[in-house]
């Protein structure tokens, strides 16, 4: 029988991804300045992100899907990763965990994400999910000599294992009610079998949300993030709050909107009380934090409550401001954390949000980039945080959702309070410790890329949001 | 021929047992053993399924599994190790430095 | 070349001119451009103005839009006319005289330019509000004068006394002015304009019309007339609103001359004179009108008997001479209470006057401290008992030809409480004469009674001075002050003349030049009728000087023991009938306590501030709570998470 | 479209009036913090320069047509057909003075009274002054939404940097009370784009007609986020902890221009939007300005802090202006538009006096002065004619505004025009009493040496005591503004349901 190589144009960045990660690993053993690594890998995803153009099409029997959809969240991936590595650099040389796999593991997960957002089937579905999970485990307790960052890996290591067994469970149902796993034939046959309200479909979507809701931290599943959130290095906590959570939206919205489209009504009243009670978590409990990391853990399960809102819309629009929202959310978070990590120098934790008192007395620069990181987080005007969430709410109350939206408003002015509060300790207390800031080259670029991004994108949108809707039209 | 009914039956009993040995015990070893099971409960599931449906699918998937599973026990210990030589506990519930 | 418009703005310039360069450049010259200003408006409106208006012409011209929006458009108008003649000789010759007068009293202050800048800037408000063509002009002017008056009641502003009574005098004005100024609303709602000459015309249009007012439905007319009303009681002090006047003499005295007798006050008369059309379409109207002005003019003539400060019994006069002009317009006779504004500016004016030279010279208001002041002070004794005969209405004086002309006519009208009010003025009659006798026999006859040793600075005038031995320090005040005593002096004896009724031979002259603009009440009455009213005010006016001269003169114990036995009546009198402490415990303090208790403290504090700090600190505090849920724990964790799950499905289930 | 003037001018007048001071913000940024002379002169060289701009748009301001005026439009994100779309009319065009004027006046007065972060708060003064210009010109809503939002950032550190003792409290309760009214206003926006055919266009929404219960939602969105601004009776509380804890500048823009942009929105915004919904509102809206009108009047008579005084005398101020906005007539509309003026004016010029004082005495307790009036003659003077300005004496600009407010009111509901009357009355009452505590009586020890006022805060009030004036004796030159636009807004609203009674339909007519 011959053996017909499939066409494998589609998967081109991920072989050539993960090439780049064995290349980083295996140099890694040939070189001590480890910088050189991180250089590298960044190289690698430019480059990959170049033949991301030409690669769209279907191969692996429909199992691998690489369109629009998928190359707007590999976009989004790339620029996490090379945010993520550029803010790690000197991180990791001050924790004193400078060595090369931390590269390499950002790479693994990243072709995780890749896979899973291209994913056409459930099984590919899975094993992109776990290659992404078990590396960003690793990630998570990177600094094997602290024990918050152990703590923090054995926590999401429990619990994300304990969803991907949900996950799994899910997957075993729908293929035992549908007799397939791929999304597409999964749909035709519950639309020609009439299996609209057969109970044990709405429990393999149940246990779908839950493991999904996990990935993506809402609100019942979402105890995981503060802690592994403040545990984890900071650098890893950026990645985790775009990546993972870019990835778990992916696949939440191609599951649910092309396999089980036509279970719609269910799905979305499932979600719309899981969106609010994310939000209310979201920003009622970051009010009382007093950790920097854990409020900003707390800020991103709210705007993953946020996010929430383009899903239960279900229409193609929906799905585009999803995905503006989670890349105008990339920009602003990394930009914070990029902030909180020039904070880090050698005998000063810089967690606490006392710390940051005075700051725009000893340093006005970093004061006035948190600035307005924080007012782009808390959605006003000029910047991109308001971009993302109009875009949402345009095409919430479109589909008739106007109390959710309100709701979601106003909890977005509670959230205000705890980002004003960063403003006001920065700019109307005096300075009570002195705070060194590491500033490094690569950090004060990527600095430069998220305030630019922030700014130009809250000003002049029309590109994104033109790229969104080109992204969806062939969803 | 066993029913497909028994299999499932089976595959959600060791499930359960697997969730409350998950939550409930305090050594993490033990925890890890459930979540182990767990897993093993849906490739019961996913066989039985697949042997029912005629399919290939569902084994494969199977395969994945039990592969994943092992590189999954592999990194949990690595943690657990890495924990342990932190810490000096195997009790999940010793583990609540962070928290609020 | 429009002269008239010169009357006015001289004024305004002489203001301008004293309040840039009075400091630095005038400092004592400043009286200079205010005189010449106000002497200035004074010649223009003898040779020019008045004849015109002898001569029937009438002007009324627009000098330029003032407001304009949607159908409301206001001009800065003038209207010329036998009424505006009237009062524009009164206010110029009295302004005129009271500036020279001035110079005198007001020598060697520090505020010298500022004195006479606030005057002119006066002279000018109350031009404006005579001269004006609409009503809106009217309310400038009405609010202009009570801006002056505040400036210069409390021109001596480090006293805390002053400062308050110019306060409470603007403020009290401002109750009336609110009336005024819905009234101006109801006209405007009504005609569509607020000036004179469209809104007279069809005045007689809205009879018998009404009109919603807040719930009840109100006769039109008698609305608009009450309201306008309002703001005349508030400036002219009459019962409810009279309680700023006393305390107005706080200001330099010919501040009082000026504003508090011949000028402001009266503006309350001109207004209703210039509404007559709107005012006799309404019989209630009228006579609250009436009503009013002859109860406050009793009601103030009682209190001025037991007064001790000569300002204060001058002020309380009057009021109650205001009462008899607002009674003679209430029944209708609108040129006798107009001829009365016209003697009564020069009489009182001069009582004023004289006043302030007595204070001038003895440096205390307390007529207690003074006595035997006659043979010292021969011209201002004399022209003093000129002023008291005019004002007393004894016959051959001006004030008994106007004063006579309203109770006749009170006697005469036709309206229903014609009569009541002809017995109130009669009463008013006796009182009249006997305060002013009083003050007279106090300060000028008997012995000096100024004995208080302590010495003070020349030009604190307020507060007593002069020892025993001060007595030979009294002496009559320079010529500056003397001259216009003596010419205000011929006025109110001669003023009078010019309005001599037919029955005494006299050609009421002025009820005829006033004819064409507030009419002519016609009377029933025959002779003999009049000569019995007249006869009757003489004899009861000279009884009146009798008494006062039997107390006062002969038995000067006498009043201390009446005082004692009706000792009950005699306080009411003294304190005012209380009225100030009425105000005080009703109105003010209520809205302090109101201000400060409910307000700021609760509403503000604790209702609105409660929840506007309340909702977040429960918003916080839950937070504080929802944080504990998270234990720590992954296997907490896990539980929430299957908790969860189940919870959706208990969900799903549920919604099916 | 018919609505509009493009503007005829050789460049984009509006869009310089809005980024001039932008760019001398980024001027500033770029000095160093050591040359804060620089800073100052470049601040105020803008300042100058946007008000000089700006009067030519007071100049060839055509006064006869209700068409928007100066119109520039670009498209900006066609995804949501969103365009950069400015306009000015008679309505807008003397606030957009108004502010190039208030930001001369609080760069000149903050001369040397700000010593610390010179740099950031000339920048946060010129940033406040652009944003504020942008929501009088801009005829797009999100370019509305983006400037209404934007200019809470500035004061929010004006407020909170460079505040009192209590600034922090102050800033994050003004921050918080605007944001929830504005994000409110949001959703209104965004349904309204979404039910005119996705269309931010504000004049293209004022063609439409919108179901009477859509309308009443909307309109009370609208009046979460107006109302904080005006500010209305039950959210008010702001304002006083705002006044009081702000720089003088900071209080001087917050009363002379932050406040009008709520009463403009209402005028701009749910007026000719929601007609029926607003008739069927007006007794509500008038009874809260009734309301706000004597508490703000009775509470002043309470108050010991001067700042905290003025501040109150906004709220009962701005009732007034409310209250003639909604007595839904000519008089009343352009009353209320001359009375955000004025107050802009008068109020600005209190506080600018209030922050000459407390340049010297560093107290802000009225039992801390007396007898000012001998120490400082000429500063009494000037005070002199803004407490009669704030009175609404005759001859200023106060009793222009407040006559025809009253009128207005009167006419459209007696009961409210009454009671707005004795609003006057306690007016007169507290000012009176301050003037009488701060100027008159025995000298206070405290305030014995004082030096009158230099050059430089002269300067700063002469403009306001000849605008105080200038409206008082010739009105028609600011009013002429209105005329053609408020009747526009007028027939708009009459327009839509029962026909207004016109309130001059005089019985004159019955009459003859």
């Amino acid at each position: 029988m011959n053996f017909q190589l499939p066409n494998l144009s589609p998967m081109v960045p991920e072989l050539t991804m993960t090439a780049l990660a064995l290349i980083v690993l295996l140099i890694d053993l040939l070189i001590k300045k480890k910088e050189i690594l991180a250089l590298i890998s960044m190289a690698g995803v430019a480059i990959v992100a170049v033949t991301l153009l030409g690669s769209s099409g279907v191969t692996f029997g429909n199992m691998f899907i690489s369109d629009g959809y998928s190359s707007f969240f590999k976009l989004i991936f790339f620029i996490n990763v090379i945010l993520s590595v550029l803010i790690s650099i000197k991180y990791i040389a001050i924790e004193r965990v400078n060595y090369g796999e931390y590269y390499s593991l950002i790479l693994f997960s990243t072709i995780g994400m890749m896979i899973m957002a291209s994913a056409g089937d459930l099984i590919v579905l899975y094993l992109g999910l776990e290659l992404m999970a078990l590396s960003t485990y690793i990630l998570a307790g990177f600094i094997r000599h602290d024990v918050k960052s152990n703590e923090a890996a054995l926590k999401y290591f429990l619990l994300g294992a304990f969803s991907s067994a949900f996950l799994l469970y899910g997957i075993s149902i729908v293929y035992g009610l549908t007799g397939t796993t791929d999304l597409k034939a999964i749909a035709s046959f519950i639309s020609e079998k009439g299996l609209a309200n057969n109970f044990s479909l709405l429990l393999s979507v149940i246990f779908l949300t839950v493991a999904f809701g996990f990935k993506i931290a809402a609100a019942p599943f979402h105890m995981w993030a503060p802690d592994v959130y403040e545990g984890a290095p900071t650098s890893i906590t950026a990645f985790m709050s775009v990546g993972p959570k870019a990835a778990g939206f992916a696949v939440l919205g191609r599951v649910f909107m092309v396999a089980f489209v036509s279970v719609k009504v269910d799905w979305v009243a499932i979600l719309i009380p899981l969106s609010i009670l994310t939000m209310a978590v979201g920003n009622i409990v970051a009010l009382s934090q007093t950790n920097i990391k854990r409020m900003l853990a707390y800020s991103s399960i709210a705007h993953a409550g946020y996010a929430l809102l383009g899903i239960i819309t279900a229409n193609n629009e929906g799905l585009a401001s999803m995905m503006n929202y989670l890349m105008i959310y990339a920009f602003m978070n990394i930009g914070a954390f990029a902030v909180i990590i020039m904070l880090r120098s050698e005998g000063f934790k810089g967690d606490s949000i006392y710390d940051y008192e005075g700051l725009s007395k000893t340093h006005p620069w970093a004061a006035a980039l948190m600035l307005i990181f924080m007012f782009s987080l808390t959605g006003i005007p000029p910047t991109a945080g308001f971009i993302g969430k109009l875009y949402i709410f345009i095409s919430a109350i479109n589909a008739g959702y106007t109390w959710l939206v309100v709701v979601a408003v106003i909890f977005s002015a509670i959230s205000a309070y705890f980002y004003m509060r960063i403003v006001m300790y920065m700019y109307m207390r005096e300075p009570k410790v002195t705070v060194t800031l590491s500033t490094s080259l690569p950090t004060d670029f990527a600095l430069v890329i998220t305030t630019v991004a922030v700014l130009v994108i809250g000003v002049f949108p029309s590109f994104l949001v033109g790229l969104a809707r080109a992204a969806i039209r062939g969803f | 021929m066993v029913p497909l009914s028994w299999y499932m039956m089976l595959s959600i009993a060791v499930f359960v047992i697997g969730v409350f040995g998950f939550l409930s015990r305090r050594n993490i070893i033990i925890v890890f053993m459930s979540i182990e099971l767990m897993l093993n409960a849906v490739n019961i599931n996913l066989i039985s399924l697949s042997h029912y449906l005629q399919d290939m699918r569902g084994q494969i998937l199977a395969f994945f599994v039990i592969a994943v599973a092992a590189a999954e026990a592999a990194i949990g210990l690595a943690i657990v190790i890495a924990l342990f030589r932190n810490k000096a506990t195997a009790h999940v519930d010793e583990v609540k430095e962070m928290q609020g | 070349m429009k002269l008239y418009l010169l009357i006015p703005f001289l004024p305004l310039t002489a203001f301008v001119i004293n309040i840039l360069l009075g400091k630095e450049v005038l400092r004592d010259k400043a009286h200079w451009p205010s005189i010449l200003a106000v002497v200035g408006s004074f010649f223009i409106t003898i040779t020019s103005v008045l004849p015109q208006a002898m001569a029937g012409k009438v002007i009324n011209e627009d000098l330029y839009t003032w407001m304009v929006s949607g159908t409301f458009n206001v001009t800065v108008g003038f209207l010329i006319d036998p009424l505006t003649a009237v009062m524009l000789v009164v206010v110029t010759t009295c302004a005129s005289l009271i500036h020279i007068y001035a110079v005198g009293y007001m020598h060697g202050d520090k505020g010298y330019y500022r004195f006479f800048a606030y005057m002119s800037l006066f002279t000018f408000c109350m031009l404006m509000l005579v001269m004006g063509n609409n009503f809106m002009q009217l309310y400038f002017g009405w609010e202009g004068v009570g801006l002056c008056s505040y400036f210069l009641i409390g021109y001596y502003f480090n006293k805390k006394s002053a400062a308050d009574a110019g306060k409470k005098a603007f403020i009290v004005n401002r109750f009336g002015d609110f009336g005024f100024g819905i009234g101006v609303f109801m006209i405007f709602l009504t005609f569509g304009t607020l000036h004179y000459a469209p809104v007279f015309a069809n005045a007689a249009g809205i009879t018998g019309q009404t009109v919603n007012f807040l719930g009840w439905n109100v006769d039109l007319p008698t609305l608009i007339a009450l309201l306008l009303f309002c703001g005349a009681v508030g400036k002219s002090a009459q019962v409810p609103l009279h309680v700023w006047l006393p305390d107005a003499m706080e200001g330099p005295t010919p501040v009082s001359a000026l504003i508090h007798a011949a000028t402001m006050v009266t503006a309350g008369v001109f207004m209703v004179a210039r509404c007559n059309p709107i005012f006799n379409l309404s019989e209630i109207a009228m006579n609250t009108v009436a009503i009013v002005g002859a109860t406050t003019s009793l009601f103030t003539a009682t209190i001025a008997i037991t007064q001790n400060d000569i300002k204060r019994i001058i002020a309380y006069s009057t009021c109650s001479h205001l009462g008899l002009m607002f009674l003679a317009c209430g029944v209708g006779a609108y040129a006798a209470g107009i001829f009365h504004l016209y003697t009564h500016a020069f009489f009182k004016a001069l009582l004023f006057l004289a006043a302030g030279s007595v204070i001038h010279a003895v440096h205390t208001n307390d007529i207690q401290e003074m006595g035997g002041l006659k043979k010292y002070m021969p011209i201002t004794y004399a022209v003093f008992v000129i002023a008291a005969l005019s004002a007393g209405g004894v016959p051959g004086f001006s004030g008994f030809f106007s004063k006579d002309e309203i109770i006749w006519s009170a006697y005469a009208s036709h309206s229903s409480v014609g009569k009541l009010v002809w017995l109130m003025g009669t009463a008013v009659a006796f009182f009249t004469p006997f305060y002013t006798f009083r003050l007279i026999f106090l300060t000028f006859h008997g012995k000096y009674r100024g004995g208080h040793p302590e010495e003070h600075g020349h030009s604190a005038h307020g507060s007593s001075h002069g020892s025993h031995q001060g007595e030979h320090h009294i002496h009559e005040s320079p010529k500056v002050m003397t001259i216009p005593l003596i010419l205000l002096a011929v006025g109110a004896v001669a003023a009078g003349w010019v309005g001599i009724p037919p029955i005494l031979g006299g050609g009421a002259h002025f009820a005829e030049f006033l004819k064409p603009v507030v009419g002519h009440p016609e009377f029933h009455g025959t002779h003999a009728e009049e000569w019995g009213v007249m006869g009757l005010s003489t004899i009861i006016a000279l009884s009146g000087i009798g008494l006062a001269a039997f107390f006062y003169l002969r038995k000067t114990d006498l009043p201390e023991k009446i005082a004692k036995q009706f000792s009950g009546i005699y306080n009411i009198l003294y304190h005012k009938y209380y009225i100030d402490e009425l105000y005080h415990y009703t109105i003010v303090k209520p809205t302090l306590w109101v201000a400060d208790k409910v307000i700021v403290a609760i509403t503000d504090a604790r209702i609105i501030e409660g929840i506007v700090n309340g909702v977040p600190g429960a918003i916080g505090k839950f937070s504080g709570n929802l944080r504990k849920v998270q234990t720590g724990l992954a296997q907490h964790y896990g539980i929430l998470m299957a908790a969860g799950a189940f919870f959706i499905i208990a969900l799903v289930l549920l919604l099916r | 479209m018919e609505q509009v003037i493009m503007n005829q001018l050789s460049y984009p007048i509006l869009s310089t009036v809005i980024f001039l001071p932008v760019l001398g913000a980024l001027l500033i940024l770029i000095t160093r913090r050591s040359w804060e002379l620089l800073t100052k002169w470049i601040a105020l060289g803008t300042s100058i320069l946007t008000f000089i701009v700006s009067l030519t748009l007071f100049t060839d301001f055509d006064k006869s047509t209700h068409k928007m005026q100066f119109v520039e439009k670009h498209s900006w994100i066609p995804n949501w057909n969103i365009n950069y779309y400015l306009g000015v009319d008679g309505i807008s065009i003397l606030f957009v003075l108004l502010s190039a004027l208030t930001a001369i006046l609080c760069v000149l007065i903050s001369w040397n009274s700000i010593k610390a972060k010179v740099k950031e708060f000339y920048i946060s003064i010129l940033l406040t002054t652009s944003f504020m210009i942008g929501v009088f010109c801009s005829l797009d809503f999100f370019l509305f939404y983006l400037f209404w939002e934007a200019m809470l950032i500035p004061m929010f550190l004006i407020i909170g940097v460079w505040g009192g003792p209590n600034r922090i409290y102050a800033a994050i309760k003004f921050f918080l009370y605007t944001l929830v009214g504005s994000v409110l206003m949001l959703v209104g926006i965004i349904v309204l784009y979404l039910y005119a055919g996705k269309s931010f266009d504000i004049l293209e929404l004022m063609t439409k007609n919108y179901p009477y219960t859509m309308q009443l939602w909307l309109f009370w969105a609208f009046f979460a986020a107006f109302a904080v601004k005006v500010p209305m009776w039950p959210v008010h509380t702001w304002l006083p902890d705002a006044h009081t804890e702000a720089p003088t500048a900071g209080s001087v823009i917050l009363a002379a221009i932050l406040i009008k942009m709520g009463a403009y929105g209402f005028l701009r915004f749910s007026l000719p939007l929601f007609p029926e919904a607003s008739k069927a509102m007006t007794p509500a809206m008038l009874t809260l300005s009734v309301i706000a009108i004597i508490y703000g009047a009775v509470i002043c008579l309470a108050q010991t802090d001067l700042k905290r005084l003025i501040a109150y005398s906004s709220v009962s101020h701005m009732g007034f202006v409310t209250l003639g906005i909604f007595a839904l007539n000519i008089q009343g509309l352009e009353g209320g538009i001359l009375q955000m003026l004025n107050h802009g004016v008068v109020t600005g010029a209190l506080f600018l006096s209030v922050g000459i004082v407390y340049d010297r005495t560093h107290s802000r307790q009225i039992a801390d002065y007396g007898g000012l009036a001998t120490v400082m003659p000429i500063y009494a003077a000037f005070f002199m004619v803004f407490t009669l300005a704030s009175v609404g004496l005759p001859g200023t600009n106060g009793f222009i505004g407040e006559f025809l407010i009253l009128l207005g009111g009167f006419a459209a509901n007696k009961l409210a025009g009454v009671l707005a009357c004795t609003g006057i009355i306690i007016g007169a009452g507290y000012m009176l009493w301050l003037y009488q505590k701060i100027f008159f009586m025995e000298i206070n020890k405290k305030i014995i040496g004082l030096p009158d006022m230099d050059i430089r805060e002269t300067i700063t009030l002469v403009p306001l005591i000849v605008l105080v004036l200038w409206i008082g004796i010739y009105p028609n030159s600011f009013l002429s503004f209105m005329h053609a636009s408020v009747q526009h807004l007028l027939e708009r609203v009459n327009a839509g349901g029962v026909q207004e009674v016109n309130i001059a339909k005089t019985i004159l007519e019955v009459v003859r």
